[in-house]
């Protein structure tokens, strides 16, 4: 079920200058969360935010009562969440959206770029208690832009691109060799950049791999209230916090 | 106990909060958060004959205690409304009002017609003031003529209450109330939104697919106060006011004002449980202040 | 090496940023916080032809992003302003341009014929928009006709830049603008004060002296926006745009959407340094992204 | 000469759950202040807070390079200034208005109540270095509303009144006991509520003691360019943030 909450902010994790993940704790915990969901986060103090801002579930611990988020400071509302003080009370809207689909068996790869992988340390993990095999692949411009690879090295395969060659292989994620070979993932899963997504989306295509992405999107309520969030389609515009933020590709038509 | 019965024209509502069209979806969004029963209207969001699919992302864009958007009236069409989404939300205990959309008058009109026939819906809010759609909308709020026109036709097809939206985009807002007053409107609703723009220094591009969009939130609470005091000074009929209400206070400020009913609109975006915060509020206010019934909130501003 | 110089109309400004008229007094009491003279230009409060004592106390309401002012053009009068006043700043390195305020075409009409007299003037702002006066004043700026009537009228008795100042209280402020156009005015300023009201819900009373007031600030910006980019598509003359701009970013903006020069207004209350800053913002902004003259960001959205 | 500038919160000290003590700290003071003047403080973090607030010097020191406020929490503003943590940037615009006129010698009488006691500190200070006889005659309704005794205490002789009669004569300051005996004071200061400053000037007038009132007014600026801070005077309004805030209280007709 869908809540308003306050939360207290229990730790902050600052993993370089632009991003940090900051741990919630709260009186409560709604447990009825999946992978691809994303909060609303209220943004304190700051005049120019009004609206609340989409955030990815990073992790939560039913037992602590915790909630996470990473989080890449692009801009006023982004920055100004790192900025809070631990004690500071954040108040979020939670759990929202659909959730990436978890078959029960086979092997499959999920591609991450910039803040698009933090859905996917709850996804590695579900996908693991159902003994799927997950190969993971994590683009950045630099090794300074590569985060969380060992949480995911806990769930499966962990590759890496650079487009300066710093760390993993040089280049885009899309440029990976793996992508040369013969691919037999029964799924790929995708969150990031637009272009990114929509790469990868079209690689899957070719091969007829099934493919999901988590889509980013301006959003005003993220509860299917203000139509403010879609995204165009062969079906018409869909509506992304509700419809999503997850989607099959095929149904973007990418 | 504060009684907190009001009359909308000839429309009983249990309280005196409503959800603004457009904010509140049709009301299922918000059941996690609250019983949307507990409102005393849901004006659900804008309806047109047909399917329309709204504008091209993006459609919003935040501003100073405020936001743009460019919806651009999506839905899918009074059929769909009236077969599949009411009979979904008639159970709800509070008024189900739909709001009224058109390119044409003729649309107007037959949009009425069919929601004329639906037990059930016992008020229809006709927003004469979009504006992010490209025919109608807001061009038959500005000029008091179509004003007129167009409320006149839709006053034959309905048999119930009829709340006009008015556009606050104009030099005289009492000229216009005053018309929809005389061409059969039984109240009126204000304000919507504000038509603005917004622009990305960085691409020097509008942040808006349409350019231009509706400012809505805290941002135009001032003037829309001030249209709803105008307004109720200008003409008989109630007023359901709205424009940035964020809390209970604001709601009194507008009843004050010169409100019959309020509405919540954008708030319900960034607190979804703001309409029962507001109800519980405004409660809490007649009793502080020895208010019996909410209803002597109305106009109470002493000058 | 970015080119700041800008013409409006026949004046030429050594950089696009003006402080707006009743918000930098005279311009002597920001001394202290930079040279005036840094500015393009100092639109110096209204004047009228009367010694104006202005309204009574509270003249001011904050409200979201914003504030409600009522000030009502307290003034000493044009003649004190030309011995007095005016020697005292007229030093400054920048354009001095008196905002003329009038209840009576005659008496736009009386302040512009001494204004005409004095050297060191080379332009006025004829304030046809000001919310906070019982007679005149927005009541000009809000019908086309007496507009043209009293910017014809000042014309006739003005020789140098006239630049009329238009009230954003308007259905469509592009037929004003045109008409101001017609009527020999060389630039149009927009936007003046929305019309706005706040009240006090536990008093129950207007938390201004005269109930209503103009709001300012960030909250109104996106309409503003939206208005100066309709006002730069309808007429050929240039416009000064202002309204809610509090930093660089914001008059970049204003200047992508059509304005030829921006006036601050609000923002030197919160920051009485805030123009040296917008200043040298533009011209980071110019350099950075490879605009030679800012002349060139006038109407530079790509659509 | 007036300044715009950002300081550190060095030190908070809560004087009751309303009122308390904020300490400045800058890279620079100005030196040139006087008693009487104000701040025009920068509220940060709180959308609703638009507009700085006037609060009046309530000590500085230049070798520190601190000033002080103190701060009564009435409303959104005050209570914000209370929340910040030590080490918060706080801008302010100091120093503003006029003052107090110091005489050379002679006996005056200082009556204060509410958050009006705040400039008396300067005030003390200044009379006692001149060599003139201070009595502060402080109000409040409970004890608990009667702070900052101690300091005046170093400057003159500490009198209080407070309406439930819990410290001090019982009563308003206007009813104390001082007021029926012979007042031979050359001149009355006063700063509090209008209602209590009203009635001392009526009583210094009737004796003929020529008295000094600061005003509160309600400021968008400061500084005299928006002409909102107005009382009105016999000789047309006056403007409180530049002609004021301390007013002789003949010139405003009282
Ligand atoms: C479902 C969903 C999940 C997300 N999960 C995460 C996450 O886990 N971690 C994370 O760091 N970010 C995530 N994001 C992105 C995050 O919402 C934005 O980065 C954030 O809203 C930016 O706010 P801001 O105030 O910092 O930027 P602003 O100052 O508002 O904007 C800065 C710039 O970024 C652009 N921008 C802002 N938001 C978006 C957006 N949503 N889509 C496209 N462009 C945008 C603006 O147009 C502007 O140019 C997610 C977004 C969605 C929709
Ligand atoms: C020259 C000067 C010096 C001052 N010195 C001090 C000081 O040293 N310490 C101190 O605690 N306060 C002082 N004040 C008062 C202080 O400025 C106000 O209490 C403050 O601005 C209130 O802000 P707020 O956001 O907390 O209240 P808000 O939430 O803005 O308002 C709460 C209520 O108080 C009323 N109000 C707010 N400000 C004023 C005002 N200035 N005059 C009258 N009514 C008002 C409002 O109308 C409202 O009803 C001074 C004021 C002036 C003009
Ligand atoms: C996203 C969004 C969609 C809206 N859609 C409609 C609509 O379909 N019909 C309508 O009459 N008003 C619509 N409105 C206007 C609101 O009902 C309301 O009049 C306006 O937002 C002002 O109130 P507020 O400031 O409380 O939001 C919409 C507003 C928003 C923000
Ligand atoms: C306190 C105050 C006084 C003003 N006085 C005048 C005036 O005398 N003449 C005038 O043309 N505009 C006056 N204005 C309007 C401003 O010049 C400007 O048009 C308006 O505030 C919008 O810009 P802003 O949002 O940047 O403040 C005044 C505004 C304020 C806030
Ligand atoms: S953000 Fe409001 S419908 Fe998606
Ligand atoms: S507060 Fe602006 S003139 Fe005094």
């Amino acid at each position: 079920m869908k809540r308003v909450q306050d939360f207290k902010l229990k730790s902050y994790r600052r993993l370089n200058r632009e991003n940090y993940i900051l741990t919630l704790q709260g009186d409560y915990l709604e447990k009825d969360m999946h992978p691809g969901n994303f909060a609303e986060i209220q943004v304190p103090g700051l005049p120019e935010v009004f609206l609340r801002r989409p955030i990815s579930i990073l992790d939560f611990d039913p037992a602590k009562k915790t909630i996470s988020f990473y989080i890449k400071a692009i801009g006023k509302g982004t920055r100004q969440l790192g900025r809070l003080a631990e004690g500071d009370t954040v108040n979020i809207v939670y759990p929202l959206g659909n959730s990436f689909s978890v078959p029960r068996k086979g092997k499959v790869l999920i591609v991450g770029g910039g803040s698009g992988i933090a859905p996917f340390v709850l996804l590695g993990r579900a996908l693991q208690q159902q003994g799927v095999e997950t190969t993971f692949l994590i683009g950045g411009r630099t090794r300074n832009d590569i985060f969380l690879t060992e949480e995911f090295s806990r769930y499966g395969t962990v590759l890496v691109t650079t487009e300066d060659g710093s760390r993993g292989e040089k280049g885009l994620v899309t440029g990976h060799s793996l992508f040369a070979g013969s691919m037999n993932f029964d799924r790929i899963y995708t969150c990031g950049p637009d272009p990114m997504m929509k790469a990868v989306a079209r690689l899957a295509g070719q091969r007829g791999i099934d493919c999901e992405a988590s889509l980013e999107n301006l959003m005003a309520c993220g509860i299917g209230a203000c139509l403010c969030c879609v995204t165009p389609s062969p079906g018409g515009n869909r509506v992304v916090c509700t419809e999503g933020p997850v989607f099959n590709t095929k149904v973007l038509g990418w | 106990m504060v009684d907190l019965k009001i009359q909308l024209g000839g429309l009983q509502m249990k309280n005196p909060v409503g959800a603004a069209s457009g904010t509140f979806g049709f009301g299922s969004e918000f059941e996690d958060f609250f019983d949307p029963g507990r409102l005393g209207a849901i004006f659900v969001k804008g309806i047109t004959l047909k399917n329309r699919e709204g504008n091209d992302y993006p459609r919003m864009a935040e501003t100073a205690s405020g936001m743009l958007n460019a919806v651009g009236l999506q839905n899918k069409g009074v059929d769909y409304f009236i077969e599949t989404i009411f009979p979904a939300i008639k159970h709800y205990d509070t008024e189900i009002i739909p709001n009224v959309n058109g390119s044409t008058v003729d649309d107007y009109i037959e949009v009425t017609e069919k929601l004329n026939e639906v037990k059930g819906i016992h008020a229809i809010e006709l927003n004469i003031s979009c504006p992010n759609v490209k025919e109608g909308g807001m061009a038959f709020g500005v000029s008091c003529p179509s004003a007129v026109a167009v409320t006149e036709a839709v006053r034959k097809a309905w048999d119930k209450t009829l709340i006009v939206k008015l556009s606050p985009n104009v030099t005289d807002i009492t000229e216009i109330a005053r018309g929809v007053e005389g061409a059969g409107a039984d109240a009126v609703s204000l304000v919507n939104t504000f038509l603005g723009m917004a622009i990305d220094a960085r691409t020097r591009r509008p942040k808006l697919s349409t350019v231009t969009g509706g400012l809505s939130g805290p941002a135009i609470k001032p003037i829309a106060l001030r249209m709803v005091w105008q307004v109720y000074h200008a003409v008989k009929i109630p007023v359901s006011g709205m424009g940035g209400i964020m809390n209970a206070e604001d709601a009194i400020e507008f009843m004050l004002a010169g409100a019959t009913t309020v509405q919540i609109g954008t708030a319900n975006f960034i607190d979804p449980q703001v309409s029962v915060k507001v109800i519980d509020g405004i409660k809490a206010y007649c009793r502080e202040h020895g208010f019996d019934r909410v209803s002597d909130l109305v106009g109470a501003m002493e000058g």
